[in-house]
């Protein structure tokens, strides 16, 4: 039953490869939406491989210290751990990644590791508009925790645990038994949170970019903007299963999980395609309004 | 043994031979009247020692008879020692007055003696009508010797003196007339018991008496003559009439005692208790350094006087008068003795600016003679308030209580700020202004000092009387009298050798400490013993910092291991006190200072009050909800914990660097340590039950939140560290609050994990701050190639402090959401994830100015950190990087003190997991995961670098300009503005305004009281007169 | 005149004006890119020169080249009135995401970039420092008259004629103004280039950099920057 | 039709006011006039607005004609006053007191027909040409393209064609 530690790792790699191909089809398909909603034809669904291929490949690359080289690599091990700490399809080995490390608060707070770094990488570049970008990045992230706290601990109340396989384990048999239909309003606190997480419209002052160009990562390029890149992929998949997870059901193969997380996404771009951008300090009085109280009355709605 | 009647024919002899000496030339009348002083005071000590070796009492009948035919003087352990005390102060006045009573005419030194035999009579005689003559006798020298320098407004001051004295006497002979006519004698021991005191006559007669000597004493509000008296006096005379005249005056009002009714006894007590509170509530306005002093002497001869009754209406045996009024009473007036001399040394007039500052030896007695006025241990006046508040709680005088605690805090706050205007001169804060210059005061420090001596010899004999002859106990004085001894060695040989000493007391004191005393001895005395350490980092002597530190941390040492109530107690006192001094001595500490020194004193005498009503710290008391919460209130206070944190800042912000660190890292601990100490003593039932409890976790939540807040709106790093302490510490509380195993584990971890990194942080930017220059953030920057170890130990402290894994720091988060949730505070979880989340701003915020962005022109050759700095950061980052890799190794200990109070709930560890019941978490497999990632991502970044180029600051895309200065680039001035924007109003210092309304609320109600005193004669004199008749109102008399 | 010297430099890599660059004894430039700076300044720039990385030859080059000729960053930096004509070919009508062409605002994060017709003499300044900021392979498309021989500025007094002799250029797209569909023309000339491994500009550029370097100083007379923006 | 007002015609010596257009007038005035009579015409005839200052180079009569244009909201009048400055040497009196923005025209004023302003903020700074080192470009003896040929190497082989007869060759070259 349990795999040797060797197969574990092997499997871990291969997990890895399927969410990063996945990862970056994902992005390609959704910018390819996005054309469409404007009236385009858009960039191939493939464009974000050849986008990591050249800047990998070019010949040139500077730097600004040693943490300015660290800075993604925080951000893509960051990513990655993410991943590798949740159960990406339930009951399979091979998609189990290292989920036996923790459980949600180890993934909530793994979140953090790869923007830490990043944010320490991007400071060091020495550029005002990185630690402008920071600033409004985590400005931003500390409001939209707080429906997601709250969603999280509504349903750590509903299901009587924090631990990732059990709460999928209790939305199995049928749909009706996902969290998206028990505990609707969770749901609801959660996906606005997600919004905010994606940084898309209107969320997306953070990274705004013909004001402050594309914020933190403005000074790099190269193969470390490559792997800027990948993480971007990997660490959407990571959140999308999470978010499978913990509200629709989770998944039992590797196609249902690519249905679902793709419904998943494509809320944001439903509504960034819709909206435009709010200031960091609305976005702060957004995120602790309406959403906050939704988030309060699914944890009321389970505890009392 | 020579009969005490030679005292009074030598000082008349030597009275009446002065003008003729004085023919001779001064010099001739100077030896005789010295020669006379110090043979009284030589006759004193004699008598003193030799009833205290055998003790007795000796009858003196004049003239051979018995009384009542003759008047009576007794001697007896008592009137030595009172005498002794009049005598002491009297030379030391004398001392002081020296040049004055030189150059004065001769009646000058005549009224002098003759005010002090006067006070020997008061001391010595049973008779009332004796007692009448030597009060007039030391009334009339008194009223001249406050003129006999010539100054008009002494002159005015000695009338007004007069007048009230002439109210007094005028009832003290009616009284004794009355008296003579109801029991038929003037001898006081003839009189006790007498029949004819019985009924409403008797009462009446015995008021007048017992009024006259209360004015004497000058009570609140009918003592306008007497403060008049002590701003006109000469500083040595004020000492005198402060010391020597209240001591006698006091006795005399002791003597008469036994003839009181309880309901006369009740009126001194209140009368003494109002006047303790209010003199000093007035004394709060008072700049005036001498009106000052007046105020306070006052306030604690009312105090000793309240003493004194409330023991005779409640105590049976005089042990208490000893113990309790006589401590008092010693400490008063060495004390006050000790700080007029010092003000006549130090004030150039009487606004109370300062002709110089003291040094180190007279800046010490000048903190001893404040602190034991005060009634800060380990001085008498400490051990006598403890006792006083133990017997008033047990016998339910909760107002008399709590009018003790207000006015010693009333008192400490204007007491202090006069001494923080003395040892830092001038009331100016501003760093430009040059230095005030040490003034060499000589011979006139002796006074002072020996007052200081003698208190601190006093305390120390009150404390060994008390049974603490063990060594820890005396560890922390002895340690800082060691250091001060050594204060002029070079500062580095110091740091090492305090890290020495407290590291010789952790290796006594830990093999008798329980398990959660060790863990607790591992954050205060480790933590201290680093600290000490990096106390070397400054060049210098840094003179004055290892004496107060080596106290304040064995004190803290003290604490953890000590055994009574009373010790414990001690020891925190002690350590408060040090760490007033420790942020005083920072370069802007004064109004820091004085908010932490309020807070402290104030939660102090909670804590007491708790302490005593739960009947003992260690050494099972019965559960007492009252105790707890007042104890806790104490802790509270200590803890920083929200709406009691607005000292925290400040004090922590303003200290010398490494004691912010320490102050942050270790010794906020010691208040997590009481609280759960106290819970296991006093029970957890707090009044209001559960709900309290729900409550004190709110407040910590909401600490961690607003504290968080806080910091990432702070320009200055020390403040942003500081704020973020007291959100830490938010957690630690609200964890402690939900009082389970979980919760513990909690709360223990919180606190351990938090000195790890927060002394990292604090000590990183100790470094920093001293290589630059400047504490601002954004005058930094770009540090980090200058600076790396400083940065990689800042950074490790941030990553662990922000709970991110897979440092230590995510335990603390993983233990405190699942303790949280388990217990069902949903929302206090949901509040600590926001509060950790605003966390990172101020974390990133800091690391950013601080070391990251662009470095200054001016900063490009710092240097690292020095080594005093590195070497216990890398301890503390060693200590983090195994606490991170083998959790267990802090949680296994910390969960074995926990289960031995909790019986596990749900929650253990499975081989390196930890299971709760909501979850788990495997910590060593998470920082492997976790390192293997990030090594695997690290060779593929460098294996596709091609021809990297290092570059330097400006080579950014700059909009295709290039950046001006690093000034203008680096990012760093309100930093958080859009957050600033949302949420800003949550932070504009509500506590703050609220104290700073309580604190203006006293002043005013002060300041509307000194209107009572207009300065007129006959005000005072119907102030006087309306006084005893109200008195005597409140003496229902029927 | 100037053409003669123009042309010489194109023929004769060698031929170079003053030895910067030149390595030292201890392998640091005998005049480091940032001496024309005042003192206090130095400090803040890399002083280092250019070197030239490729051109390189091969399967796998070949492949890079596909991708980077399927990943055309723009740098958002409209130089000159031309850069209106950028704008459009964003939109549904000409869409330049199709053929993986799209804007960017960092030239750190920029393969082409777009000189938009007329470059006066303060904007050249930019122009360089921008280039010299991308990483290489770089692409420079010049569209408009005025970047081949000034166009209706040519006898202006502050704008150059020839921004080849400032940066290399590898595809220029005449008319005044072009209009999108020649852009895209333009483009898909360049994408073919690239493939074909004939845009090695950067490495032309680091090779003839003291002409380039000589030629920028020569109209750009408040120099107050390193003479290599990294 | 718009008179001179009396109080201005008593203070200065003032040339006739010159009718442009309806809304638009210039008026002459000596250079050493200039400064009070703008703070009149500001403070008391509704002239608050000032539109711009510019400069025109009169080689032939060896001066630059300065023109200060005003502008009455109330009644939407425009007041070109202008005044003449010798070429050599070129200095005016600033103004920069009495409008803000002025310092801004005379700086631009400075750098492309070199009149000096002294006094004004910041005059000597460049304005829109970097490091510029000939005579002002403003000047008319200026040569533009002589010193764009000087400086800026062209591409050979540049020629121009008439545009309507290039086209009409190419498209019709029958009809030639």
């Amino acid at each position: 039953m349990e795999p040797s530690i060797p197969l574990r790792i092997a499997y871990a790699f291969a997990s890895l490869a399927v969410i990063t191909v996945y990862g970056l089809l994902l992005i390609g398909s959704m910018a390819r939406i996005s054309a469409k909603v404007q009236g385009r034809v858009g960039q191939p669904v493939w464009q974000p491989f050849i986008d990591i291929v050249k800047s990998s490949g070019k010949r040139n690359s500077i730097s600004h210290g040693v943490m300015f080289w660290l800075g993604p690599v925080f951000r893509l091990a960051g990513g990655v751990g993410t991943y590798m700490f949740v159960p990406a399809v339930l009951g399979s080995v091979v998609f189990q990644n290292f989920s036996m490390s923790g459980d949600l608060l180890l993934v909530m707070y793994f979140i953090f590791f790869g923007q830490l770094g990043m944010a320490l990488g991007a400071s060091e570049g020495g550029h005002p508009y990185s630690a402008i970008g920071v600033s409004r990045g985590l400005a931003q992230m500390t409001a939209f925790e707080v429906p997601f706290a709250l969603s999280i601990i509504s349903i750590a109340v509903q299901y009587g645990t924090l631990d990732i396989t059990k709460i999928v384990m209790a939305q199995q048999g049928g749909f009706l038994n996902w969290t998206l239909f028990t505990n609707p309003l969770a749901v609801v606190a959660a996906m606005i949170a997600f919004l905010g997480m994606s940084g898309h419209n209107p969320f997306s002052v953070v990274i705004a970019p013909q004001e402050i160009p594309i914020g933190p990562p403005t000074e790099y390029q190269s193969n470390l903007l490559g792997m800027l890149q990948t993480n971007r992929a990997v660490f959407n998949g990571a959140k999308l299963v999470l978010y499978m997870n913990l509200f629709f059901g989770g998944a039992t193969n590797v196609p249902v999980m690519v249905v679902k997380t793709f419904l998943i996404y494509f809320v944001n771009i439903f509504v960034g395609q819709a909206f435009p951008r709010f200031r960091t300090d609305q976005a702060i009085r957004f995120f602790l309004g309406v959403p906050t109280l939704i988030g309060i009355a699914a944890v009321v709605l389970f505890a009392f | 043994m020579v009969t005490p009647l030679a005292i009074f024919a030598a000082f008349l002899a030597t009275g009446f031979l002065l003008p003729l000496a004085d023919k001779l030339g001064r010099r001739v009348s100077a030896t005789l009247f010295w020669a006379l002083l110090a043979g009284f005071a030589g006759l004193a000590a004699y008598y003193l020692a030799s009833f205290v070796a055998a003790p007795g009492t000796l009858e003196i009948y004049t003239g051979g008879f018995e009384p009542p035919l003759v008047i009576a003087l007794r001697l007896g352990l008592e009137e030595s020692a009172a005498l002794a005390a009049v005598a002491a102060v009297a030379l030391l006045a004398a001392f002081s007055m020296r040049k004055a009573l030189h150059e004065a005419p001769v009646s000058g030194m005549m009224t002098f003696l003759m005010l002090v035999m006067g006070l020997s009579g008061l001391v010595l005689t049973r008779d009332l009508f004796n007692l009448f003559v030597f009060l007039e006798i030391s009334g009339i020298a008194g009223y001249a010797l406050l003129g006999f320098d010539d100054r008009r407004l002494a002159m005015s001051a000695a009338f007004k003196y007069m007048v009230a004295g002439g109210i007094a006497s005028a009832a003290y002979l009616v009284g004794v007339i009355y008296l003579y006519r109801l029991t038929g004698t003037l001898n006081l021991d003839l009189m006790i018991g007498s029949a004819g005191l019985e009924g409403a006559a008797g009462a009446a007669a015995v008021f007048f008496v017992l009024a006259a000597l209360l004015v004497e004493l000058k009570p609140f509000p009918a003592n306008g003559w007497a403060i008049d008296a002590y701003e006109a006096a000469n500083p040595g005379l004020g000492a005198l009439f402060s010391g020597a005249q209240a001591t006698a005056m006091l006795f005399a009002l002791y003597k008469v005692f036994p003839l009181l009714s309880d309901a006369h006894l009740a009126v001194v007590m209140w009368a003494g208790i109002v006047t303790f509170a209010f003199s000093n509530l007035v004394g709060l306005r008072q700049t005036a350094t001498r009106r000052m002093f007046g105020y306070s002497s006052a306030g604690q001869v009312g105090f000793v006087a309240a003493a004194l009754a409330f023991g005779a209406r409640y105590v049976e045996g005089s042990d208490f008068a000893w113990l309790v009024a006589g401590g008092l009473l010693v400490n008063h007036l060495l004390a006050k003795t000790g700080l007029f001399l010092l003000s006549a040394a130090f004030e150039s007039d009487g606004d109370g600016s300062m002709k110089g500052r003291p040094g180190t030896l007279v800046a010490a007695a000048a903190g001893v003679l404040v602190a034991a006025l005060v009634g800060l241990p380990p001085f008498p006046a400490f051990w006598a308030k403890w006792d006083l508040v133990r017997v008033a709680l047990a016998t339910r005088e909760y107002a008399f209580v709590a009018l003790v605690g207000a006015g010693g805090l009333f008192e400490a706050w204007y007491l202090f700020s006069w001494l923080v205007r003395l040892v830092k001169g001038g009331a100016d804060e501003t760093p430009e202004a040059a230095p005030v210059p040490v003034l060499r005061v000589g011979a006139d420090g002796v006074g002072p000092v020996l007052a200081a001596l003698g208190i601190a010899a006093l305390g120390g004999l009150s404390a060994w009387t008390r049974g603490f002859t063990d060594p820890l106990f005396w560890a922390p004085l002895a340690g800082g009298l060691l250091f001060l001894a050594l204060d002029r060695l070079p500062g580095k040989l110091k740091a090492l050798l305090a890290t020495a000493a407290i590291a010789a007391f952790g290796y006594f004191a830990l093999p008798s400490m329980s398990e959660f005393q060790k863990l607790f001895a591992l954050m205060i005395l480790g933590g201290g013993a680093l600290h000490a350490f990096a106390g070397g980092y400054l060049t210098g002597r840094r003179a004055g910092h290892f004496p107060l530190y080596v106290m304040t941390v064995l004190s803290l040492g003290y604490a953890l291991v000590a055994e009574s109530a009373l010790g414990f107690f001690m020891a925190w006192e002690l350590m408060a006190l040090g760490g007033y001094f420790l942020v005083l001595q920072g370069a802007k500490g004064r109004s820091a200072s004085m908010i932490y020194l309020a807070f402290s004193i104030g939660g102090a005498f909670l804590m007491m009050a708790g302490l005593q009503l739960g009947g003992g710290l260690i050494g099972g008391a019965a559960p007492s909800p009252a105790a707890l919460a007042l104890v806790g209130l104490g802790l509270l206070a200590k803890l920083g914990a929200f709406g009691l944190h607005v000292w925290l800042p400040g004090a922590y912000a303003e200290a010398a660097d490494d004691f912010s660190s320490f102050f942050s890292a270790s010794l906020s601990k010691v208040a997590v340590f009481a609280l759960m100490a106290a819970l296991a003593v006093f029970g957890e039932a707090l009044p209001g039950g559960e709900l309290a409890w729900r409550v004190v976790g709110w407040v910590g939540i909401l600490g961690a939140v607003l504290g968080a807040l806080a910091a990432i709106f702070q320009e200055d790093a020390k403040y942003a560290l500081a704020f973020s302490s007291m959100g830490q510490m938010g957690y630690v509380l609200a964890a402690l609050a939900m009082r389970d195993q979980m919760g513990w584990t909690t709360a223990l971890y919180l606190a351990a994990t938090h000195f790890l990194y927060k002394g990292m942080m604090w000590l990183s930017v100790a470094g920093a701050s001293l290589r630059t220059g400047t504490r601002t953030m954004y005058l930094m920057g770009g540090l980090i190639k200058r600076m790396p170890i400083s940065f990689v130990s800042f950074l490790v402290g941030i990553i662990a402090l922000s709970g991110v894994p897979p440092l230590t720091g995510f335990g603390g988060k993983w233990l405190l959401y699942h303790s949280l949730i388990a217990k069902g505070w949903y929302f206090e979880a949901a509040a600590s994830f926001l509060a950790s989340g605003i966390a990172f701003l101020y974390l990133y915020r800091m690391i950013h100015s601080i070391f990251l962005g662009q470095p200054k022109d001016e900063h490009r050759t710092v240097k690292e950190a020095p080594f005093w700095l590195v070497l216990p950061q890398l301890l503390l980052l060693v200590a983090v990087i195994a606490f991170s890799v083998f959790p267990r190794l802090i949680l296994d200990p910390i969960m074995a003190v926990v289960g031995a109070r909790y019986p596990a709930a749900g929650f253990a560890f499975e081989g390196q997991t930890l299971v709760s019941s909501l979850g788990y978490w495997n910590g060593l497999l998470t920082i492997v995961v976790v390192v293997v990632v990030f090594v695997l991502t690290f060779i593929w970044m460098v294996m596709n670098l091609r021809k990297p180029r290092l570059v330097k600051q400006f080579n950014i895309v700059f909009a295709a300009e290039r950046p001006f200065r690093p000034e203008t680039t680096h990012f760093a001035f309100d930093f958080f503005a859009p957050y600033r924007r949302a949420l800003g109003f949550l932070v504009r210092g509500r506590s703050e305004k609220a104290w700073t309304a309580v604190a203006g609320l006293a002043t005013s109600v002060a300041g509307a009281i000194r209107r009572l005193y207009t300065g007129n004669g006959q005000t005072y004199a119907l102030h006087v007169v309306l006084y005893v008749g109200i008195l005597y109102l409140f003496l229902g008399v029927r | 005149m100037s053409d003669i010297k123009f042309t010489r430099a194109l023929a004769d890599p060698d031929h170079a004006l003053k030895p910067a660059g030149r390595p030292g004894p201890l392998g640091k430039p005998l005049v480091l890119a940032n001496d024309g700076l005042p003192e206090e300044e130095k400090a803040w720039f890399c002083d280092a020169y250019p070197t030239a990385s490729g051109p390189y030859k091969g399967i796998l080059e070949n492949f890079l080249n596909w991708a980077r000729s399927k990943s055309l960053w723009i740098l958002g930096f409209g130089t000159g009135c031309g850069a209106i004509e950028l704008r459009p070919l964003m939109t549904s009508r000409f869409d330049m995401y199709r053929f993986g062409i799209q804007p960017r605002p960092t030239p750190r994060q920029s393969s082409v970039f777009v000189i938009g017709g007329y470059a006066s003499v303060k904007t050249l300044k930019r122009i360089v420092r921008s280039y010299e900021q991308m990483m290489g392979p770089k692409f420079v498309v010049a569209l408009g008259s005025c970047t081949i021989n000034g166009g209706m500025y040519w006898d202006s007094y502050n704008t150059i004629n020839a921004i080849e002799h400032y940066i290399p250029v590898d595809v220029y797209i005449a008319g005044c103004m072009p209009r999108p569909e020649a852009l895209l023309a333009g483009f898909k000339e360049l994408q073919r280039k690239i493939r074909r491994g004939e845009c090695e500009g950067a490495v032309k550029y680091a090779e003839n950099f003291e002409w380039y370097k000589a030629n920028q100083k020569k109209v750009i007379h408040d120099w107050n920057m390193p003479d290599y923006n990294y | 039709m718009r008179t001179i007002p009396a109080d201005i015609a008593e203070r200065f010596e003032v040339g006739p006011l010159v009718s442009k257009r309806a809304d638009l007038s210039t008026l002459d005035v000596d250079a050493k006039d200039v400064p009070e009579l703008l703070a009149r015409l500001r403070d008391r005839h509704g002239y608050r607005h000032l539109s711009f200052v510019t400069a025109t180079d009169q080689i032939e009569e060896g001066v630059f004609v300065l023109t200060y244009m005003l502008h009455n909201h109330a009644d939407n009048h425009s007041l070109g006053v202008k005044c003449r400055v010798g070429r050599e040497n070129a200095v005016m009196e600033s103004c920069h007191l009495l409008w803000e923005q002025m310092w801004t025209y005379q700086r631009e004023l400075k750098e492309l027909f070199g009149i000096d302003f002294p006094g004004s903020p910041r005059v000597d700074e460049s304005f829109v040409l970097e490091g510029w080192i000939d005579i002002p470009p403003m000047r008319r003896e200026f040569d533009t393209r002589e010193y764009s040929e000087r400086t800026f190497p062209t591409r050979p082989g540049r020629s121009t064609k008439d545009p309507a007869t290039h086209m009409k060759e190419k498209l019709y070259p029958e009809a030639l």
